[in-house]
């Protein structure tokens, strides 16, 4: 069975380690905050000039000077830090971020990413995203392994414009766990009940499969 | 120190020499601690063909999206322009040019422009549409594109407290683009929610040094919040 | 959030990892705000062939000067080395070598290290002994000097407090080249005055986040003065 | 008759208007603070972080965390503020300190300035002084127009290493006040007593002297 949003967070909050600066994008990445496992402590970056970012407000705590670069009020946790948009990115673009979650359109086997424009779309802009695939040092990119007309998310060449070259090096989807290195995709998990079979089919780019591969543990 | 005293009364004085065609650096990320007197002043002012500098254009009728009514500004950079209709609109038609920059590369170009560093290389955009007609260089093996610093004829900044020397401080998220845009304006021009004598903030917790800033102006101010969501 | 504990209790875990070779780049200015026992540590420690990289290089048997008594200095990288007899003897006999920067220019690239900038343009030093074999450009019809980002193996920086995550506040002058210098390690080691809990520190008044710093221990301090002038 | 080192600093300080904040070398320079004319009033900023810097300290007041750009313990003025070195010359550099004020060894008629290195004596290093002049709007360089052996200061070009380049645009010397511009020193002021002789005699560089010159007013 293919992963749900919920369930591909959990796997992508395995990937912490206690103690990691960690900055998730919207959605999908978001949700990863809430399952981050016992024992664990992450802190959250946010963009906009947050470190520490805490929980959603009370209506009573609900600030408009407080919010995540998501734009939602939010709150801080006890020892965050709050500073400039050129202080947040010098932390993101110096490689400060131990984590960067966040999702995107393409994906392509040289780890090549393609997540804010899509021609003949209109284009709202690239917000915070290039500076973190530049500068994160480590990327996980969560999406699903196809789009909602079946075709594959996992090219050997992404075919829309790039935010960034040569930065992905793990992808969480609905369907697997992969590492990109040498031009490939490299099958690491797949999820529980997904046969090797339909990862092959809707992954467009070269895939490595091993000859064992693990279900998840979620 | 009557030299020193950047206070001015009117928004008038506050952004007295704003002309057709100059560039406007804005403070603020989204609605979060935007100059809302000080944009409403330009509006009043009906200044036109400016160049706006920000990382967000605010909403329909709020904040920088007040200036579109009147098809004031010509060009916006900024890193995510997606949340108003009029915006979008007079982008399609071609009455509005965007140019697009990543958020980092935006907050670097204004800290550059006040810091006298007419030109950085940064890895953000190399390989994309942004690094497009960019000089590439690397350095210890990666590739870098080259960004050049961003100056405004004004820059227009929103701060918690200022003293009348312009020593300010932001507060909590609000702070954001702020004091990079306070060091990057030819003429910088505060909005202020409190206005406090010398001294009043302790040297070493001030953000905004004074020798940025020209003027200094109380305002009152709306604060509206783009996405409320609360804790269960 | 025992993860986030940087606080380490002896000077042996502050500087374990450092070796002969290694770089590390130290805040102060003069004998102001510089980390005294992490520079005890290092002699004690005998780790020879060092790049320091620091604006100044301490006094005759004090600060950074206590590396020289052992010829644990290969290189400085400084603004200003006049303080000490040992530096000029041993720069005089080839033992030192020296790289004399720019005050500003060595500020910013620090800061540029821990950015993830890895080259800027400036005015400073053009046309000047600096400027030598540096690739010069136009930019606005002024000509600039390219300077590359510098980074260390370890960076020793004191500060006034620091939470336990790391999070520091510096103490009026005593800041200087710190917080440039704490972005710039690979591992960046703190030494203060007082540890105090998380949350005691207000987020917006931390001078340096704890994202870039890695280990903190409390010192005690002589805190020696330079040139003790005072009023009549 | 050559001014005192005082009357160098009295005369410079009459360069300084109301809200001006300046920048002052050691030496004659620093003098300069204690000459700021009545009813105006100008912030100092000292390149190790400080701006507003005040009197030095009575012995209680002594605080080895509060210093100058000259090492030397100080005071803060009411409504001063204190940063990191990026930041205080962010501000020089990016040019929003109005006046500079420093010494030279020599300056020549093409606004080059040298006075941080005499080959085959030791460098010490030019700590901020080239940021300093690579980035103030005005710079007024002081010095005795000759030194003590008579040799001019002033010339056409400068023989030591420089520190910047078509930088100075005004000296005040024991002798004069120049202008520099267009490949020459204009003498637009002379000391008290001081012929336009002996001001020739000790300019080395090409000297344009109008039909009148007045007198300094100190």
């Amino acid at each position: 069975m293919a992963l749900t949003r919920e369930q591909i967070a959990m796997r992508v909050a395995k990937e912490f380690k206690d103690g990691d600066y960690v900055n998730l994008g919207i959605g999908i990445p978001t949700l990863a905050a809430n399952y981050v496992p016992e024992g664990i402590d992450v802190m959250l970056q946010s963009e906009n000039g947050l470190l520490g970012m805490g929980r959603y407000p009370t209506e009573a705590e609900v600030d408009a000077d407080m919010i995540n670069a998501g734009k939602e009020t939010v709150t801080a946790i006890t020892g965050a830090s709050i500073f400039s948009s050129a202080e947040s990115f010098a932390m993101i673009r110096g490689g400060h971020v131990d984590f960067t979650v966040l999702g995107a359109f393409e994906v392509d086997a040289n780890g090549n990413i393609a997540s804010w424009m899509i021609p003949g779309k209109l284009v709202k802009g690239m917000g915070g995203a290039m500076d973190l695939v530049a500068g994160a040092k480590n990327i996980i990119v969560t999406m699903t392994h196809a789009d909602k007309h079946g075709n594959s998310k996992l090219l050997a060449d992404c075919t829309l414009p790039l935010t960034g070259v040569n930065c992905i090096t793990r992808i969480i989807t609905d369907l697997a766990v992969l590492e990109v290195r040498d031009g490939a995709f490299h099958l690491t998990e797949r999820a529980p009940g997904v046969s090797i079979e339909e990862i092959q089919a809707k992954t467009a780019g070269p895939l490595v499969v091993p000859d064992s591969v693990p279900e998840m543990v979620l | 120190m009557s030299g020193f005293n950047k206070v001015v009364d009117t928004y008038e004085q506050a952004m007295a020499g704003l002309e057709d065609g100059m560039t406007v650096i804005a403070g603020g990320f989204g609605l979060c601690g935007i100059p809302e007197g000080l944009i409403a002043q330009i509006k009043t002012m009906g200044t036109r063909d400016l160049t706006v500098v920000s990382n967000n254009c605010g909403v329909d009728g709020f904040g920088l999206g007040l200036l579109l009514e009147d098809k004031q500004i010509r060009k916006m950079v900024s890193s995510y322009v997606g949340e108003n209709a009029l915006f979008e609109q007079q982008l399609l038609n071609g009455e509005l040019e965007v140019e697009l920059t990543p958020q980092g590369t935006l907050a670097e170009k204004m800290r550059a422009g006040g810091a006298g560093i007419p030109a950085f290389y940064t890895a953000t955009g190399y390989g994309t549409p942004v690094g497009d007609g960019k000089e590439v260089r690397e350095f210890n093996g990666r590739p870098y594109i080259l960004e050049e610093a961003i100056t405004g004829d004004f820059a227009i900044v929103k701060a918690w407290k200022a003293d009348t020397y312009g020593n300010c401080i932001y507060r909590h998220t609000a702070q954001n683009f702020n004091p990079m845009a306070a060091t990057a304006g030819k003429i910088t021009v505060v909005e202020v929610e409190e206005i406090v004598a010398p001294g009043e903030i302790p040297p070493s917790e001030i953000h905004t040094p004074g020798i940025y800033v020209n003027r200094v102006i109380k305002g009152s101010f709306e604060k509206r919040i783009e996405r409320k969501v609360t804790a269960n």
